[in-house]
């Protein structure tokens, strides 16, 4: 006969070091594993769809930069998507690709943070944060150069983006791209990969079986994690990311490691597309001219872009007006997070910070 | 006879701080601050240990009550529910604390009546070297004995915490 | 001209290769001035215990920047480097910003135990340096039972880790101290069982006797111990609540452990303290392993206690390089690794080294040989132990395929989707 | 010189102390309703008879003085193994019965 315990309830968050952002977790605690989840959001929600109905279409771009604030460019694409898609607009070659190249360097960046962060969780003491911070940040030093925003970017605009590329942008990136952070990935490899402590840790830790993906409709490196190949760039190609070659990585076990393996490995496909996007990137205008006061036809659209944590749709009902008569956003983040208490009954509290890591969520988005 | 100031100032020092702490124990409210308090007298304990020069024994005083027992104490203490977290007495407390001052009266009064052969001896000095002869050489045996008495003590703990199989759970 | 100098310095007072001098020279003014026989003990510990304290003192303030600084530079950044010349004067802006801050204690905390536990948990590293030597004469209290007092004051410090998690009433305090405790039980036994070795070997449990058998026979005592060595160096690191196995205030998992509830110079206290216990050890392993003020030949130039706080500083620069880089353990992992590989190996290594004494008593052969050979006995038991443990007793992750399968085209269904839940097929590219 | 400096500690409150840690730990082992409080009396007790025997040791006129602390040593040894064996009781019993009140531990059974 076990020793009867009390089951002792403690909030992970909305106050805690690793939880991301103000998200809670109430957890329910017979030692050191957890019996039951409770997940509590809506700390930071800032009733953006609502807000957005009183806005024009233009100006509800800022809000996807402030919605996943790690991943600002993918958010910006996937709206203006669904809005050129609602009013029928072409968008120039060009344009194209520079929505390819920025949405990829966009995935370099979150992926860094959500590895460091991740490992960060697993109890390293801030050193792969700062190694991914640092790559990161030459990341960001060139959306800096092209729009002067850092993380909330604003680029993307309805018809194109907002600026064409200046003239040190292609050398600094082919810096980046062909020299830099191919040896920066390796080094993760050597760091990571292979670290026993943190295949003790990650192996094994937060299962998601395909079942649980599907029935969850779970999306991302979450979803790849558990097996199943699926990626919007390739089953919904948007853009020109049908013109690209990369390889979708999958993983076999559904578990912390696979998810922090394929992040790593997504990032090394990012550089091999925007090395072919440089390649094939054409003369031409950045931008159709589109009235800053659109009134698309009345109807709805839904479009969805590969955003790093998963696949980030924007429905967007018009009527007929300059500002969006229903807008609904469909998170990554929030839908991943929905198999939480699945994936952590039954495991220690340190092996559910782990898990909540390795799911990558970003409150911003969680709440909107 | 112990006759250097520092050391009889330490002596009375330490009795007092020790016996206070294990009046704390009788009298303290929670059971945790009760196994704190008593670790505290063990340490106290091992510093009188020091002033009847009995330097091995008190360092071994602190190894394994303040560092283990004490340690396993607040161990068990953790295991039991919230609620019995409590340092109460019976009903018995009453004829518990007669029989207690009765003891005391009678050690009392053969100490102070029997007429000890006090040998005027300095300090032993260091005494671990001398202890590990006399525990390996004319008490041998009950230092095997002793040995084997751990041992058991060892397997019996883990019998008697050892979750059986086939019970359901 | 080294050798003059040596001999123009040599038993004066103004000797600092062995401040003993100094106080000796204190003591002979005492007696000359007829001054009582209690005076000289009171003053003479009373120069060690502020020499220490001071030190002590220093190395809080010091490691804080020391710390701060080897570990910004691990994460490629520059760490404190503002106020003062490199930053020197940072640890002093943080002692301010503590001490102005208000004290805070949980209304329902035990109050005496709450405050009372940080201070119990700093005493144990001022102790523990007392008795350790820092040059031929300079031991504060010469303990005769030295190692034995290093363990028994050690686990006091995990007792005031107790009293501050339970006082707190703060449930992710009550966790820390939980498995602090768990964690105690468990290294304790290794840390005992790998010392034994080195006591055993030197004979004796005299701190100073330790290193003075290390200069007799011209061997540190990790060549003699290397086993014992990286046991204790584990270990320990675990009591230190140092990741890897700092799961005690395991920060991403429960905040602080149990100095969550603790504010102001309540937690400068725990702060110090374990910038302070980290020093401690890191002379314990510099004494017992690492020969301690002795250097061959160097400490009769050089001061016997520069050369042990170097040795001190270099120790615990590996621990600050641990801490820089290594993911943390989960309890029950930690707990495995001590019980089932730690205290086995600890065992197997005692049991050598009380053979290789015995050889080395009974035959009566000289210590040119047997050093030489236990060397290479040892360091090969070791290099076989580690060896073994990273191949055999590891966790294997073999029943996980590692790799990734990597897919150039997806299948797309036709919907609705079907829900079957098997991995969907595609165009597999490796 | 003042004559407290010149004070000594007779034997007899060597004793007295010891006799004084025994009544407490009596007290504690009658009175207590948890069973680790009446561990924590026995452990007092020992301490109690170690302080007694270290005494003896110290004062005494024997031809092996050093025998009183070698029986201290074994004191220790056979309380350690109380104490474990006592926890590892109460662990036990709580289990089966899910209370450590003595008085409620009567049956003489699991």
């Amino acid at each position: 006969m076990p020793i009867k315990s009390e089951p002792v309830e403690v909030n992970i968050g909305p106050q805690h070091p690793s939880t991301h952002g103000v998200f809670r977790m109430v957890a329910r605690i017979d030692g050191e594993r957890i019996v039951d989840v409770k997940m509590v959001v809506g700390y930071l929600h800032r009733s953006m769809e609502k807000l957005a109905e009183e806005r024009t279409f233009t100006q509800n771009i800022p809000f996807t930069d402030r919605m996943d604030y790690l991943a600002a460019m993918t958010g910006n694409l996937g709206y203006c998507l669904s809005v050129e898609k609602l009013a029928g607009i072409e968008v120039p070659e060009r344009a194209q690709y520079l929505r390819v190249i920025f949405s990829e360097l966009q995935r370099i960046a979150s992926h860094c943070m959500a590895t460091g962060a991740f490992i960060n969780d697993c109890g390293a003491w801030q050193t792969p944060v700062m190694y991914c911070f640092r790559d990161r940040e030459k990341v960001l030093d060139l959306f800096e150069m092209t729009c002067g925003a850092r993380l909330t970017t604003n680029y993307m605009r309805i018809g194109g983006v907002a600026f064409d590329i200046p003239d040190e942008f292609l050398p600094a990136l082919d810096r980046l791209v062909n020299d830099d952070l191919p040896y920066r990935f390796e080094e993760y490899e050597q760091l990571l990969v292979g670290n026993e402590i943190i295949m003790m840790r990650a192996r094994d830790v937060g299962v998601v079986t395909p079942e649980m993906a599907i029935n969850a409709s779970l999306t991302g490196p979450m979803l790849r994690s558990a097996g199943i190949a699926w990626d919007t760039r390739k089953a919904d190609p948007y853009c020109v990311y049908d013109r690209m070659t990369f390889d979708i990585p999958v993983g076999y076990n559904g578990d912390a490691y696979d998810r922090m393996l394929i992040r790593i490995e997504e990032m090394k496909q990012s550089l091999r597309i925007i090395r072919q996007a440089v390649h094939q990137l054409p003369d031409g205008p950045h931008k159709t001219d589109v009235p800053l006061a659109i009134r698309p036809p009345a109807g709805e659209a839904y479009s969805r872009v590969e955003s790093p944590k998963g696949e980030l749709g924007f429905y967007v009902v018009s009527d007929g007006g300059p500002a969006p008569y229903r807008w609904h956003v469909r998170a990554p983040s929030l839908i991943n997070l929905s198999v939480l208490k699945e994936m952590t009954v039954g495991q220690t509290i340190a092996d559910a910070i782990v898990t909540l890591g390795s799911i990558d969520i970003n409150v911003g988005e969680l709440d909107r | 006879m112990i006759n250097d100031t520092g050391i009889v100032v330490a002596f009375y020092i330490l009795a007092a701080t020790t016996v206070g702490c294990a009046l704390m124990v009788a009298f303290v409210r929670e059971l945790v601050q009760a196994v704190l308090f008593l670790a505290l007298a063990f340490v106290g304990i091992a510093g009188i240990y020091i002033v009847l020069s009995a330097d091995f024994v008190a360092v071994v005083q602190v190894l394994i009550y303040a560092g283990a027992v004490a340690v396993l104490m607040t161990f068990a203490v953790m295991l039991t529910p919230a609620a019995d977290r409590k340092n109460s007495s019976t009903a018995f407390w009453a004829p518990a604390a007669v029989l207690a001052g009765l003891v005391l009266v009678i050690i009392v009064f053969v100490s102070y009546d029997t007429n000890w052969q006090i040998a005027n001896r300095p300090q032993f000095g260091a005494t671990a070297a001398a202890l590990g002869e006399a525990l390996l050489k004319p008490y041998v045996v009950p230092f095997e004995v002793a040995s084997v008495l751990l041992m058991t003590a060892m397997v019996g703990a883990i019998v008697l915490t050892k979750e059986e199989e086939g019970e359901d759970a | 001209m080294i050798m003059a100098l040596l001999t123009i310095i040599t038993d004066n007072w103004w000797d600092i290769r062995d401040l003993s001098n100094l106080s000796h020279e204190i003591e002979k003014l005492i007696g000359d001035a007829n001054g009582p026989a209690w005076l000289i003990y009171v003053v003479s510990g009373l120069l060690g215990a502020i020499g220490i304290v001071s030190f002590i003192g220093g190395v809080a303030v010091i490691n804080i920047w020391v710390e701060r600084r080897v570990v910004g530079r691990m994460q490629s950044r520059l760490g404190p480097n503002r106020l003062g010349p490199f930053g020197l004067l940072q640890p002093v802006a943080d002692a301010i910003k503590l001490m102005q801050k208000e004290v805070l204690m949980p209304g329902t905390a035990s109050g005496l135990i709450f405050t009372a536990a940080p201070i119990m948990f700093t005493v144990p590293g001022i102790l523990l340096m007392a008795v350790l030597p820092w040059g031929r004469n300079m031991t504060l209290a010469s303990l005769d039972v030295g190692v034995l007092f290093l363990l028994a004051a050690s686990s006091l410090a995990a007792l005031a880790v107790f009293m501050a998690g339970y006082s707190s009433d703060n449930k992710y305090a009550l966790f820390g101290s939980m498995r602090v405790i768990a964690m105690l039980v468990s290294y304790e036994i290794p840390i005992v069982i790998s010392l034994l070795g080195v006591v055993l070997f030197a004979g004796t449990m005299d701190l100073q006797g330790i290193v003075l058998f290390q200069e007799k026979y011209w061997a540190f005592m990790i060549l003699l111990q290397p086993l014992a060595f990286f046991i204790y160096f584990i270990s320990v690191s675990a009591e230190l609540n140092r990741t890897p196995a700092d799961i005690a205030e395991a920060e991403s998992e429960i905040v602080g452990g149990y100095h969550t509830e603790y504010s102001g110079m309540k937690f400068g206290l725990f702060y110090a303290a374990e910038l302070i216990n980290a020093v401690v050890v890191s002379a314990i392993i510099s004494t017992l392993f690492l020969g301690g003020w002795w250097a061959y030949k160097l400490d009769e130039i050089v001061p016997g206690w520069m050369i042990y706080i170097g040795k001190i500083y270099g120790v615990y620069f590996l621990f600050v390089w641990t801490r820089g880089t290594l993911p943390r353990f989960r309890i029950d992992q930690l707990l495995a690794f001590a019980w089932k590989w730690m205290t086995p190996m600890a065992i197997l290594n005692l049991i050598l080294v009380a053979a290789e004494v015995l050889v080395w008593d009974e035959s009566g052969w000289s210590a040119g040989v047997m050093i030489p050979a236990f060397v290479v006995i040892n360091g090969t038991l070791a290099i076989a132990t580690v060896y073994a443990f990273m191949r055999l007793l590891a966790p294997k992750f073999e029943r996980f395929p590692t790799a990734l399968r990597f897919y150039s085209n997806i299948d797309v269904p036709s919907l609705p989707a079907t829900a079957d839940g098997a991995a969907r097929a595609g165009t597999q590219t490796v | 010189m003042p004559d407290i400096l010149l004070a000594s500690v007779p034997l007899e409150h060597v004793l007295l102390l010891g006799g004084i840690l025994f009544a407490i730990g009596l007290f504690v082992a009658l009175s207590k309703r948890n069973a680790i409080g009446i561990l924590m009396g026995v452990e007092l007790m020992l301490n109690a008879v170690n302080v007694t025997l270290l005494a003896f040791s110290r004062y005494v006129v024997s031809p092996r003085p050093l025998d009183g602390q070698v029986f201290a040593v074994f004191v220790i040894t056979v309380a350690a193994a109380e104490a474990a064996v006592a926890l590892a009781l109460a662990v036990s019993v709580y289990k089966h019965r899910e209370t450590l009140n003595i008085d409620e531990i009567d049956l003489l059974r699991w």
